[in-house]
């Protein structure tokens, strides 16, 4: 039969009536929708068994004590581990430390520059190779130079006796709080390491210090102001702040005192004043001669000088001597190039208050016994300025050395006048060896500065590495070795049960958290306030910009080692970076006077550089002061920082502090112009 | 008979003693009309492969021209249950003469905004969740089934229009269908003026119920929330003037009288009644909201506007502007019958009532409701205008071909002897 | 507005806003617990999707009286949730013990009625698929589903946890309905060093937060608009209750 | 459209006619999709898949007399373990028991090499599906029904404790999944069935089942 037109239309009816009463129709909708949650291209969960491994981040500075959470031995979390003594939260940095184990930017084998400059991979044995033959040039008379970028390891124990092996002394840490504070404790003839006892105190003062955000063991310090903040209550511990910016400090501090980047010392001293004048007094043989010299910080001084309210002075002065339990702690309210006079101002304050070996005061904590017999203990280690011997090799004053190791450190990005850096170090390295990550690595941590005790922790590989990485230790041992060096130590891991040890710490058994504490302090004897120092060094000249430069620093966007974590980006403020432009704030008052408004485009410059940025307004920015995030400006690492901001770096340059010759770099001007 | 080769081509085609222009100037037509239906197709195509980040869209702004598009073409297209409301159930006569173009109409601004919609929403291969899940709690839910009923009804009612084709109609079945729908007509314009009611209602009423967004939310009086009948009397009040502004586009364009002004102006009178009482409610609903809801939510009247592009312009216009203006000049025979004026307030009633969509759209999240919450805005981006051109673009071939092939206008013949 | 159920059990919030510093720990712990894909450009705070969000409050005077705090701002498991009625499709609900709103993903079809109707922008589109760099997709916990592009997302107090801490008390032999203080907590809640969320059943005398509630520095965001939320905030400071809700001009604070 | 002129001596009488061909095309259309749809388009939808060794779960449990749960165990922290590892089948069969060439390959293959047996999965999940074997205990369910273990399984599991051989998984092309993954109603038997309300912890909540 053929079938005519009709007859065809009459088939499709039937089909399709057909079609309907059949699964066709009804289960391809369902299954297409089944579809949608299951797309090929959407990563899938994988189940597994759940197992914990504490361990401290080596990525955070503060050291936070934490558990790594694996599934079938895949890590997928940090968690907090409440009893570690570094730990009881995490930092912004520590909790996306899994997710940087993947990070795009993380090199996966030894790289070697080419002549072109082109970076191609190598074998671990060539690089090696390598690495002896440019060391072997490098022997006799300070030509290596060794930089570290890990204030807390054992690590610099191999390093720096690999150095003193080689005939070299040149071994630096990258800047940070700890070094202008042994050199002001030094210079008070203080003995080991100072600490500050914030779990016992009941008033804290910090004076430039970021004790809340990247000031010492955060963690550990934001524990303390936990307890003694019970939730919704009266705060049994208050906390004042005095700083340019109100910082994450200052936005919980029960009083924000404003004051001028790089007046830290100067309102101290303010303090001191009117402490003594309300009948404080000091055991220090000095105290005479540093009461006269506070006795020239009169609040109108003061005032004038920091620019503080001189009401809300004297009210933290009031506070301070009614405290039972009171704490300075002052530092540099961006971690690093503060000098000493701030701390030794900060020190002094405390001795006045009684705080000094104290319960809530400060505390000397002992230096650990070095374990690697030619090593540079970490005490030489801090004494050792890395901005001032850059700046005597740029200009002559100190041979350039041979070759220089760099340890997680970044110093291109992250010292001041990052772009002298640059040309100084000769733009870039010829080697590069992957070093595992914290979470794949044995390590340790040994009492970050500013803890109020000795904690000891050890760092626990969760994983195994991911790429063709080799822990540094052993790579140093065995390039030692066929150096024809004895290190004295077989292995990295020797080192580290030695160090344990040498802290009294034992991990024979498997613990909760890795950790030793110890209860061992120094005796805080003949301690001086260094008046002399103190007058010379404050002799800050005020920039001669019309405006002040204040850094802010915060974890979430990575350390002076590490850019902003993926997960990271989310957590960087609107008014922050917007697309690659990064906002500066500044508050209502400096704008109007400027001229400017919010999201107007300005340049900062000053000799030291200059660059382009977005003005937000924030109130809570000293007057005639801009504040600019520090942490962006990224020119390497991967897609999630580099190219975004500026690096505040950059408008940076370092002097040297009068008296102690400590490079600093907190007094930074800029001028401003709309661009 | 000969042919005729004066005549254009598809000649045989045409609507019974209907002339048209040549079917090349057709094409370059239709070309134009299918450029930019390419351009939203692109776009559309782009939204479902990659997904809405296309957009200009933001999560603050989840909702913003595609649905102020589909509101006020829905509301613009109540012309077609209304007018068929007056035609079939209360018998007004005259109206047969634009009857069919405002079903036309009606299916176009129903289909094309289901057509959004399939855009719109981020999983459309899950669309009929809407009707296996159905949540009887919301309000959406009435939307989408009263809106596929009432556009299936709209496809029942432009059916005969087409079988009604002169060679279609030879065809003595079709005839007889065509013929037989006609009959059955009233019944379906009474249940299309029930489910668009009802839907009208509902759209008005999903904003409504939004009690933690005191921009829209209408509650404390009376039913709740009665942006329900706000949004039906506002569609009512505008839908017929919309189609005959289509009307006259379409004489414009065709160079052609197709309809009589006595039905123009008969729309017209028909929707000034409508807007009037529109537009009493809708002050006494602006002056409640400013005096009750408002204070209750601890916000001022002023706190509710923005800047320049959420300015309180935006209400006066809507208010005033196109709301007052336009039902004085329709409910008043004098003004009304003077034609530009009649344009002007047919032009202005359907700007108010689009402003009333984009507001209550937009509008109503752009306003912070957390105290710390800021003023954000939102601005289409090209994927979004190219989707909402594909669906004029598609409007206009479908009225080209209806047009140039269908027996829209019965007066046609008669008005261009 | 429909009526919601009363449970037994409610799972709530004290945030202690005199407590958090902005820091961001919580919202970098709250992505990587529920599988939330990085960003490279979270810029456009419109478009970046995160369960938890901190936003910056400021007493809005000028400097130095400037005082500043910040929010952390999870979704709060309205009790009469204004997203849960409009939802057409039942994509989510208030149904269980406990009071936690769900989001159904594999039900949702992204219509966004829900994100229209809540005030606190606690509800996130997934505007693209989500991408992970290379390898980084094997950090993924096996506890929450990846969503793909198109469908909404929000809080859910770490719901896992709470499933996870029933089965936990199940093989221990405990009543998984009689969880203690402590037993299940949200991610953000433990990531936070400041102890600044305490997280618990607000109904149970034995829990913390029950106490917490009560304090006449508490409050919660937007009270009056009647959305009954179960996260509670608490601040001493006068200017940071007054910012949880909208007030007129002669209108007192609470505490 | 009354008035529009109308020839209503139409089809309407002789309808018959004037759709002449009777009604077999439109038959022979419906038996062709109803073939298609019911045996046609399901073979199409589905690949078949059989286990990498043939497991006998008789011989194990009624030979060697084990129970599910020794093998499908239980972890501490309550979730399951679900399939057991190569290791843990080596305890037995650290080297050839029997004389399955089954068994042998399985110990040549896997045991030897330590590698795991990628066994396929019945009742494998969605992501977006929680389930908990801890909640679903014998106890529970016990508390009216009368189920053994292997019962229990079998509720929601192919029954393969009276089997020989493991049977063949059907995957679906379309959605990635096997033929006997439960559906939402499937659980529902169970979760929507209110004589369980307040016996034991089961809800119909959403978020009860799904993560």
């Amino acid at each position: 039969m053929a079938l005519d037109r009709r007859g065809f239309l009459k088939f499709i009816g039937g089909a399709t009536a057909g079609i309907l009463a059949t699964p066709v129709v009804w289960k391809s909708l369902d299954d297409v929708s089944i579809w949608s949650q299951n797309w090929s291209w959407i990563p899938r969960n994988i189940d597994g068994a759940n197992s914990y491994v504490p361990t401290v981040s080596k990525l955070c500075p503060s050291g936070v004590g934490v558990r790594v959470r694996l599934v079938d031995g895949r890590p997928v979390r940090v968690l907090t581990n409440n009893d570690h003594p570094l730990g009881g939260g995490l930092s912004s940095i520590a909790a996306a430390e899994v997710q940087l184990l993947y990070s795009p930017s993380r090199m996966k084998r030894p790289l070697k520059r080419t002549a072109d400059g082109a970076y191609v991979g190598i074998t671990w044995e060539e690089a090696e190779t390598m690495l002896v033959e440019g060391l072997k040039k490098a022997k006799g008379g300070d030509k290596l130079a060794v930089v570290s970028g890990d204030e807390t390891g054992t690590i610099n124990e191999l390093f720096t006796a690999l150095a003193a092996e080689m005939g070299s002394k040149s071994c630096f840490l990258m800047p940070g709080e700890a070094q202008p504070a042994a050199k002001a404790w030094e210079l008070m003839g203080g003995e080991g390491q100072v600490g500050y006892d914030i779990e016992k105190s009941d008033y804290v003062l910090a004076i430039g210090a970021n004790v809340l955000e990247t000031w010492g063991p955060v963690i550990r310090n934001r524990h303390a102001f936990r307890v003694g903040r019970p939730h919704g209550e009266a705060p049994a511990v208050r906390f004042a702040y005095a700083g340019p910016v109100q910082n994450n400090t200052a936005s919980t501090a029960d009083v924000w005192l404003a004051i001028r980047p790089g007046t830290e010392a100067v309102l101290a001293l303010g303090l001191a004043n009117l402490l003594i004048k309300a009948g404080a007094a000091s055991p220090a043989a000095d105290f005479a001669e540093f009461r006269a010299l506070a006795a020239r910080f009169t609040p109108e001084q003061v005032a004038a000088q920091t620019g503080v309210d001189a009401k809300r002075l004297a009210a933290v002065a009031q506070e301070l001597a009614k405290a039972k339990r009171p704490l300075v702690i002052a530092g540099s309210e961006f971690g690093q190039g503060g000098g000493a006079a701030p701390v030794l101002a900060g020190l002094a304050l405390n001795s006045l208050l009684g705080s000094m070996n104290r319960e809530g005061g400060i505390r000397a904590l002992p230096y650990a016994r070095k374990v690697v017999p030619a090593a540079m203990d970490r005490k030489a280690l801090l004494q050792n300025d890395l901005v001032a011997w850059l700046g005597k090799v740029a200009s002559g004053k100190a041979a350039a050395p041979q070759a220089v190791v760099f340890y997680e450190a970044n110093p291109v990005y992250a010292l001041p006048q990052a772009d002298a850096v640059k040309a100084t170090l000769a733009m870039a390295c010829d080697l590069v060896l992957p070093v595992p990550m914290g979470l794949e690595r044995f390590d340790d941590v040994d009492t970050p500065y500013g803890c109020g005790q000795v904690v000891y922790a050890l760092a626990v590989p969760a994983l195994a590495p991911l790429v063709d990485a080799r822990p540094a230790g052993d790579v140093v041992i065995g390039i030692a070795k066929k150096l024809g060096a004895d290190l004295g130590v077989a292995a990295f891991a020797d080192a580290l049960k030695a160090k344990a040890e040498a802290r009294g710490a034992s991990f024979t058994e498997p613990s909760a958290t890795n950790a030793h504490v110890s209860g061992a302090v120094l005796p805080v004897n003949g301690i001086a306030l260094r008046p002399d120092v103190l007058s010379k060094a404050i002799d800050v000249k005020a920039p001669a910009f019309p405006v002040a430069l204040a850094p802010v620093a915060k974890l979430n966007v990575g350390t002076s080692m590490t850019a902003t974590p993926p997960f990271n980006t989310k957590t960087v403020r609107r008014w922050e970076i917007q697309g690659k432009e990064l906002y500066v704030m500044m508050n209502g008052a400096t704008a109007a006077k400027l001229g400017l408004r919010k999201h107007d485009r300005i340049e900062l410059s000053n000799p030291a550089g200059k660059f382009t940025v977005r003005v937000n307004v924030f109130e809570g920015v000293m007057n005639d002061t801009v504040a600019v995030p520090a942490g962006h400006g990224h020119t390497a690492f991967d897609e999630f920082s580099k190219g975004k901001g500026e690096n505040v770096m950059r408008l940076l340059a370092a002097g040297a502090e009068p008296g102690t010759g400590l490079s600093v770099w907190t007094s930074a001007g800029v001028n401003i112009a709309k661009a | 008979m000969d042919k005729n080769y004066d005549l254009p081509i598809d000649a045989a085609l045409f609507p019974e003693g209907c002339t048209r222009c040549s079917l090349s100037k057709f094409l370059v037509w239709i070309a134009a009309v299918m450029a930019v239906f390419g351009w939203g197709l692109y776009a559309a195509f782009r939204v479902l492969s990659e997904g809405l980040g296309v957009t200009g869209l933001d999560d603050y702004f989840g909702f913003g021209l595609w649905i102020t598009f589909d509101l006020a073409v829905i509301a613009l297209g109540a012309g077609a249950f209304f007018t068929g409301l007056l035609r079939y159930i209360l018998n007004i006569d005259p109206l047969k003469n634009i009857i069919n173009l405002t079903v036309i109409v009606g299916f176009l601004c129903y289909s094309g905004a289901m057509l959004v919609l399939v855009l719109d929403i981020g999983q459309p291969l899950r669309a009929w969740f809407g009707y296996w899940h159905a949540n009887v709690h919301s309000m959406l839910t009435e939307v989408i089934f009263c809106i596929t009923c009432y556009c299936l009804v709209l496809i029942i009612e432009y059916v005969p229009l087409i079988l009604e084709q002169k060679q279609l109609n030879r065809n003595k079945l079709v005839h007889a269908i065509a013929h037989n729908f006609h009959l059955m007509m009233p019944l379906f314009a009474g249940i299309g003026a029930f489910l668009s009611t009802f839907h009208q209602g509902s759209l008005g009423g999903m904003y409504g119920v939004l009690f933690a967004r005191p921009y829209i939310a209408r509650d404390g009086f009376f039913i709740w929330p009665w942006t329900f009948f706000l949004y039906v009397l506002s569609a009512v009040g505008s839908g017929p003037v919309f189609t005959v502004l289509v009307c006259t586009i379409m004489e414009k364009m065709s160079g052609k009288r197709l309809v009589t002004w006595e039905i123009k102006s008969l729309m017209g009178k028909i929707a000034g009644t409508m807007l009037t009482v529109y537009m009493v409610f809708k002050l006494a609903d602006t002056w409640a909201w400013a005096n009750d809801i408002l204070p209750r939510s601890g916000l001022t009247f002023d706190q509710l506007f923005y800047g320049w592009i959420y300015g309180k312009w935006l209400l006066w216009a809507e208010l005033f502007a196109c709301g007052v203006l336009p039902a004085i000049i329709l409910i008043t025979p004098s003004l009304r019958n003077n034609r530009t004026l009649f344009y002007t307030a047919a032009i202005l009633d359907c700007i108010g009532v689009t402003i009333n969509r984009y507001v209550m759209t937009v509008q109503a999240l752009a306003a912070p409701v957390m105290p710390f919450d800021s003023w954000e805005t939102y601005a289409p981006n090209w994927a979004e205008w190219g989707a909402s051109a594909m669906i004029m673009a598609y409007a206009a071939l479908i009225l080209s071909l209806s047009y140039r092939y269908l027996p829209v206008f019965p007066q046609e013949v008669k008005l261009n002897k | 507005m429909s009526s919601f159920k009363e449970f037994k059990i409610k799972w709530g919030m004290a945030i202690d806003l005199d407590k958090c510093t902005g820091c961001g720990a919580c919202m970098v712990a709250c992505q990587a617990e529920n599988n939330i894909a990085p960003q490279p450009d979270a810029s456009n705070k419109l478009k970046s999707l995160n369960w938890l969000v901190v936003y910056e409050l400021t007493n809005g005077k000028p400097f130095p009286e400037h005082e500043v705090a910040y929010l952390p701002r999870p979704c709060m498991q309205c009790g009469k949730p204004s997203c849960v009625s409009v939802c057409p499709v039942i994509a989510t609900e208030k149904n269980e013990e406990g009071g936690i709103v769900s989001q159904i993903y594999p039900r949702c079809i992204g219509c966004r009625y829900c994100m229209a109707s809540c005030p606190y922008h606690a509800r996130y589109f997934n505007w693209f698929d989500p991408i992970w760099p290379e390898g980084m997709d094997k950090t993924l916990t096996p506890d929450v589903s990846v969503r793909p592009r198109g469908v909404v997302e929000k809080c859910s107090f770490c719901h896992h946890r709470f499933m996870q801490a029933k089965d936990k008390a199940r093989v221990e032999g405990r009543d998984p309905n009689a969880l203690n203080d402590g037993d299940y907590i949200t991610s953000c809640t433990e990531a936070c060093p400041n102890g600044a969320i305490v997280f618990g059943d607000v109904n149970n005398p034995a829990h913390k937060v029950h106490e917490l509630v009560k304090s006449k520095y508490a409050f919660r965001l937007l009270e009056r608009l009647g959305t009954d939320p179960q996260v509670y905030y608490v601040s001493r400071r006068e200017w940071v209750r007054r910012l949880g809700d909208n007030y007129l001009e002669n209108e007192k604070v609470k505490g | 459209m009354e008035d529009r002129q109308l020839n209503s001596s139409g089809c309407a009488t002789d309808g018959g006619k004037c759709c002449g061909g009777g009604i077999t095309p439109f038959l022979v259309g419906l038996v062709v999709s109803l073939i298609f749809g019911w045996w046609v388009f399901p073979d199409m939808l589905y690949s078949k898949k059989e286990q990498p060794i043939r497991f006998s779960h008789k011989v194990h449990m009624e030979d060697a007399g084990m129970e599910c749960k020794q093998c499908h165990v239980l972890r501490e922290d309550g979730t399951f373990a679900g399939l057991p590892s190569t290791a843990s089948c080596a305890d037995c069969h650290s080297d050839v028991m029997g004389s399955d060439p089954e068994e042998a390959r399985f110990v040549n293959e896997y045991v030897k090499t330590g590698k795991e047996v990628k066994w396929l999965v019945y009742q494998i999940q969605p992501d977006n599906v929680f389930f908990s074997h801890a909640a679903h205990s014998l106890d529970g369910c016990n508390q009216c029904h009368d189920f053994k273990e292997s019962e229990l399984c079998a509720q929601c599991h192919p029954d393969v404790a009276n089997s020989d051989s493991a049977p063949t998984l059907y995957e679906n092309k379309l959605t990635g999944y096997s033929k006997q993954t439960m559906k939402m109603w499937q659980c529902e038997r169970c979760h929507a069935n209110e004589n369980h309300y307040g016996v034991t912890s089961s809800s119909n909540a959403c978020f009860v089942c799904h993560k």
